[in-house]
């Protein structure tokens, strides 16, 4: 099955809830939709054979005001899916980070999400054990993998000592 | 051609025979390697490797070569390798210009190699050896001085050079390298 | 979905004793916690918080983030090729595999592939760290069922590969080896001749393995019908790796998304059904007689091709005749100064690889600048931290370290 | 001046304390480190590695032992806060006490003279004592007051349940295939290559892996398993203290190893003690020791070959197989003596 044919699919699959859709390096396909739909959506990709979250990344993207929340969904169990990768992608504001959570659906999304709010502060709602699993809670609350947190990486290559 | 997915079984539980004969293997290959211990331990001061050619350990600066183009410094992903301004007498025109060498902080290097790899003119070089004491921290951070130098290796005066060897019945075997390189 | 036990009652920022900085709950009157770890014998830099009733886990509750490097964060802050020591980082003994996809991802982005030596080169050493790691775990497993023979021996053979991958890359275990377009050395003279010797060797050993350690009624006891993971429950939790083939599920990037040269080699995903901690155990030893398959043919496949580049044209081309030389004479593949201030054009890709441990996936983003601008890590172990939350529950205290060691997890890596 | 020599002599060889002080603490303190050493010793040579070296490489590292016991007497003890104080160090003492109390029931030759106290129910009592010590983990493990502490505390009470009666029944065929109680008549008994080990192999089975389950030797190192509950009752203890309770498990596992040695393995057979201190007394005793510390070094071999089973597999071997175990071996030796194989 090549991307394209499994872009037809989806869209069929998804109809008005798929956005836009884009093929990226011929193996990561990104399906944009919307925060509103993202359980309807969930659903029937699971029931498509996307059965697993491989990761959930959020991408900060300060200058336009929104996060990007993505699920990449992959599948164990078909074996002409699991060349590919989905993403199910959509914005929500910045100064708003509010969502809903997949958890009920995909339970490999538990710690992933936990993960996004620690770094990213983004609230899940509905998640039922949401609290911080690789930071300290005060580092936590500093949401240090949004773009306005700065690390100071020195950028000087010229040493003054000595 | 591609790998193909094989299904496998683990063996069966068994009965008390298999039970029986599981503990008798273990204890028997037990007693095997208690007669026979097959080790390669080293016994470090008193021996210490002598680390295969390409080994990447502490990097040292041939300054003659060295353009100043500053490579190292821009690909060092710890940033321990800096560019220090210096006067620089050039022994051709006799004129002295500030130039750009670089100097390394031990405290910092994570041996990558990438400096030596991406130096243009061959101007650094790793030597064969990793452990090196320094006494205090500051003095890991290198001068341009030092950095030309090769470190004070004293594995070497303590201990006898061995080499291991890949071998088929015992994995590695300890072969002793004699002062002329002769092997054992 | 059935089996699952979910959490009940906990709260986002529940606080139950008011303690600073710190989550607390209170438990059950007849309840028993447990820290195990971060200061435990049994665990490695992680907690897990367990809550018993007798000798039986009630709930688990794996807290990681001991050993957490921030390494999303600082990967945006540093140019494309400061990522792969950093990245390395993860698993040092698995470093070729871990590093690999990220590499891959920005060779997608750049359009770019590796020549074909340089893709044998790479499926060597990622086979021979998996080989290592696989040991490592065996070691680290031994130990906790209290064998220390085998967490001795395991650790001895693994030399044995650690001596060839320094050999190869000229460093233990943070090799670095994989860049951008290719990979930065070559086979030194007289490698595979001690590359077959080393496969030989350990064909033979794995046989003492079975003997003393996976063949032993004590350890089959131990091992057999505890943790185990259904084949719907472990594509529901996304587990991944052995621990996923092992239930009985026939996945393995190197087959559904196979990369390198993976697609020319001849060898087999072993796959067990039972899905139990000895099911896992066998899982990996046969993954090590394929690594050994594999590390054969790819000895064959250099032995018969003389030395070509092994870097991509793009950077190989431009080379001085300084670098071609040493490149002839030792094997060093230069590398030129651009690789300092790369540029990679605006982009997503999205690369997974087969570690040890199982699948690591990058996700990379570029907008065009000589910094990348997000890269999302999930590595194996983070996803089958799961298992401790969904599996241990029903067990024996003593069950916890065969459940930890047949899953093979790896906190540095999980913590990123 | 002679007579003041004999006198310290005669009182040194005085039988009660010599068996005690010497055959029951010293002889086997010594034999102990050695054991300790040959632990390790054999560990590394299965394992491949050299083990102790580097403290004396001219005799294998057989000083490791000593700087190591040097390191627990100079240790600072550590008492928490938290802990019940009496009972926390009075524990371990106790226990050590009772694991060497036992050789007092135990001759070590068939001459009425050295015995320290003549007894005709010496198999009983000696196990009886030995059965003691356990408790006394169980207490400091409650008195640690730490988690890891009480769990190791409740393991070592389970396994109590399921060895004591299997150790028990296992040594007790012997009185049966004897129809008597005293060791002496066990011993003697045994005459020629007439062995209980021979005779009556399932009680000694039995009885072998019993006394692995309760001096927690591997596979049966549960109650200190060191990857859930640290050190298990000893989590708590540190320095001279905490050698104190390991030296007892060792020691008790060495009364263990002569009573094995006594009831099944012949005693002093095949040699027959004869008049005088070192005919009568030393050389049987020799042989005993010597006997009981191959059966140490069986016992610590298992370390290098084994892992640990789980608690409940460690019951279920206990119940169900070692106890039919030591019934059939019971039964087995009434019906020796019921045919008049003795």
């Amino acid at each position: 099955m090549g991307p394209e044919e499994l872009v037809e699919r989806i869209k069929s699959l998804l109809g008005d809830f798929a956005k836009d859709i884009k093929i990226w390096k011929n193996d990561y396909i990104e399906v944009e939709v919307d925060k509103e739909n993202i359980e309807e959506v969930a659903k029937r990709m699971k029931e498509f054979g996307f059965d697993h979250v491989k990761d959930l990344t959020v991408v900060d993207y300060m200058k336009e005001g929104f996060f990007r929340i993505i699920y990449n969904l992959g599948s164990y169990d078909n074996f002409e899916l699991s060349y590919y990768i989905v993403g199910i992608a959509y914005n929500i504001p910045r100064d708003k980070p509010v969502t809903k959570t997949l958890y009920y659906i995909y339970t490999s999304a538990d710690f992933q999400e936990r993960e996004a709010y620690e770094a990213f502060g983004i609230t899940f709602e509905g998640h039922p054990d949401l609290r911080p699993v690789l930071l300290s809670p005060p580092v936590a609350e500093l949401k240090p993998l949004r773009k306005d947190f700065v690390v100071k990486e020195d950028p000087e290559i010229i040493t003054k000592k000595k | 051609m591609p790998a193909k997915p094989v299904n496998k079984q683990v063996p069966s539980k068994g009965g008390i025979f298999s039970k029986f004969k599981g503990n008798i293997e273990a204890i028997a290959i037990g007693v095997k390697f208690f007669f026979n211990p097959q080790r390669f331990t080293l016994i470090y001061p008193k021996e210490y490797i002598k680390l295969k050619e390409g080994y990447r350990g502490f990097i040292v600066l041939r300054k003659d070569k060295c353009i100043n183009c500053g490579s190292c410094a821009r690909i060092c992903p710890a940033a321990a390798m800096r560019l220090i301004r210096l006067p620089f007498t050039d022994p051709k025109t006799g004129k002295t210009r500030m130039k750009l060498w670089p100097v390394i902080n031990y405290n910092r290097c994570i041996f990558c190699g990438y400096c030596v790899d991406v130096c243009p003119t061959e101007a650094l070089y790793h030597v064969p050896y990793h452990d090196v004491v320094y006494e205090t921290m500051d003095i890991m951070d290198l001068d341009l001085e030092m950095f030309q130098k090769e470190p004070e290796w004293d594995t070497e005066k303590l201990g006898l050079p061995v080499k291991y060897v890949v071998d088929e019945k015992m994995g590695l075997i300890k072969v002793k390298i004699k002062e002329e390189g002769e092997k054992q | 979905m059935s089996g699952i036990i979910r959490t009940q009652g906990a709260q986002v920022g529940f606080n139950d004793l008011k303690l600073p900085g710190m989550w607390s709950r209170k438990i059950g009157k007849d309840l028993y916690e447990i820290f195990i770890g971060p200061q435990h014998p049994g665990s490695g830099h992680m907690r897990i918080v367990i809550r018993i009733d007798g000798d039986v886990i009630v709930e688990a509750d794996p807290d990681m983030g001991y050993v957490h490097r921030t390494m999303e964060k600082l990967s945006e802050v540093r140019t494309w090729i400061k990522g792969i020591p950093l990245f390395e980082r993860m698993a040092i003994h698995d470093a070729c595999n871990v590093t690999l996809p990220y590499v891959r991802a920005v060779e997608k982005l750049m359009d770019i592939e590796a020549p074909e030596r340089a893709k044998y080169l790479r499926v060597l050493l990622c086979e021979i760290n998996r080989i290592a790691a696989f040991l490592y775990g065996f070691g680290i497993f031994g130990v906790f069922l209290g064998h220390s023979t085998m967490y001795m021996w395991p650790f001895g053979d693994r030399e044995v590969w650690v001596e060839l991958a320094e050999w190869l890359t000229g460093a233990r275990l943070t090799h670095s080896y994989p860049v951008f377009g290719g990979v930065r050395r070559d086979v030194p003279a007289g490698f595979t001749d001690a590359l077959r010797k080393a496969i030989r060797y350990m064909r033979k050993r794995l046989e003492d393995y079975r003997k003393i350690f996976v063949d032993n009624p004590v350890i089959r006891a131990r091992l057999e019908d505890v943790g185990v993971i259904p084949k719907n429950l472990a594509i529901e939790l996304g587990i991944t790796g052995p621990n996923l083939r092992a239930s009985g599920v026939k996945y393995d990037v190197r087959l559904n998304h196979p990369y390198e040269v993976y697609d020319q080699l001849d060898f087999e995903i072993p796959v067990f059904q039972e899905g139990d901690a000895y099911a896992r155990v066998w899982q990996r030893v046969e993954e090590i007689k394929q690594s050994l398959n594999i590390l054969e043919q790819v000895a064959d496949w250099l032995d018969k091709h003389p030395r070509t580049p092994i870097l991509h044209d793009k950077f190989w081309k431009t080379a001085p005749p300084l670098y071609k030389k040493i490149f002839e004479e030792t094997g060093r593949a230069k590398l030129g100064a651009v690789y300092a201030i790369m540029k990679v054009p605006a982009g997503k890709a999205y690369e997974r690889a087969e570690t040890a441990r199982g699948e690591i996936s990058y996700y990379v983003e570029s907008n065009g600048g000589n910094k990348p601008y997000r890269i999302r890590i999930h590595s194996a172990s983070a996803r089958n931290a799961l298992v401790y939350k969904y599996i241990v529950p029903g067990h024996r205290v003593m069950d916890l370290p065969a459940i930890y060691g047949s899953i093979d997890y790896f906190p540095p890596e999980a913590d990123r | 001046m002679s007579g003041i020599l004999d006198a310290i002599i005669k009182i040194i060889t005085w039988p009660p304390l010599w068996q005690l002080v010497v055959l029951g603490l010293l002889v086997p303190l010594g034999v102990v480190i050695f054991i300790l050493w040959f632990e390790r010793k054999t560990a590394a040579r299965v394992q491949r590695r050299i083990g102790p070296y580097h403290v004396s490489p001219k005799i294998a590292g057989g000083l490791q032992l000593i700087a190591d016991l040097m390191r627990y007497m100079f240790q600072e003890v550590i008492i928490p806060k938290t802990v019940d104080k009496f009972p926390f160090i009075v524990a371990p003492l106790a226990a050590l006490i009772l694991s060497i109390v036992p050789v007092v029931a135990i001759p070590f030759t068939s001459i009425k003279a050295y015995f320290p106290i003549d007894m005709s129910y010496s198999l009983i009592i000696s196990l009886a004592l030995l059965t003691l010590s356990p408790l006394f983990i169980i207490l400091s493990g409650w008195a640690s007051n730490n988690k890891f502490s009480i769990i190791g505390g409740m393991r070592e009470a389970y396994l109590i349940t399921a060895y004591e009666l299997v150790a028990v029944l296992a040594f007790l065929s012997a009185g049966a295939i004897t129809g008597s109680f005293n060791l002496v008549d066990i011993v003697e008994a045994q005459s020629g290559v007439k062995w209980f080990i021979i005779l009556n192999p399932l009680a000694f089975a039995a009885a072998f892996i019993g006394v692995l389950l309760s001096t927690s030797g591997f596979p049966f190192e549960i109650a200190e398993s060191e990857h859930e509950v640290v050190a298990g009752a000893f989590t708590e203890y540190s320095g001279l203290v905490y050698g104190m309770n390991m030296g007892a498990a060792y020691l008790k596992r060495m009364i263990f190893s002569i009573m094995i040695t006594v009831v099944f393995l012949g005693g002093w057979q095949p040699y027959t003690p004869g008049e005088g201190f070192i005919a009568g007394y030393l050389v049987p005793s020799i042989v005993i020791l010597v006997k009981a510390t191959i059966l140490m070094m069986i016992f610590s071999f298992f370390r290098a070959v084994y892992g640990r089973y789980r608690l409940d597999q460690a019951l279920d071997i206990a119940w169900k197989i070692l106890f039919p175990l030591a019934v059939l071996g019971f039964g087995l030796g009434l019906l020796e003596a019921y045919l008049g194989i003795i």
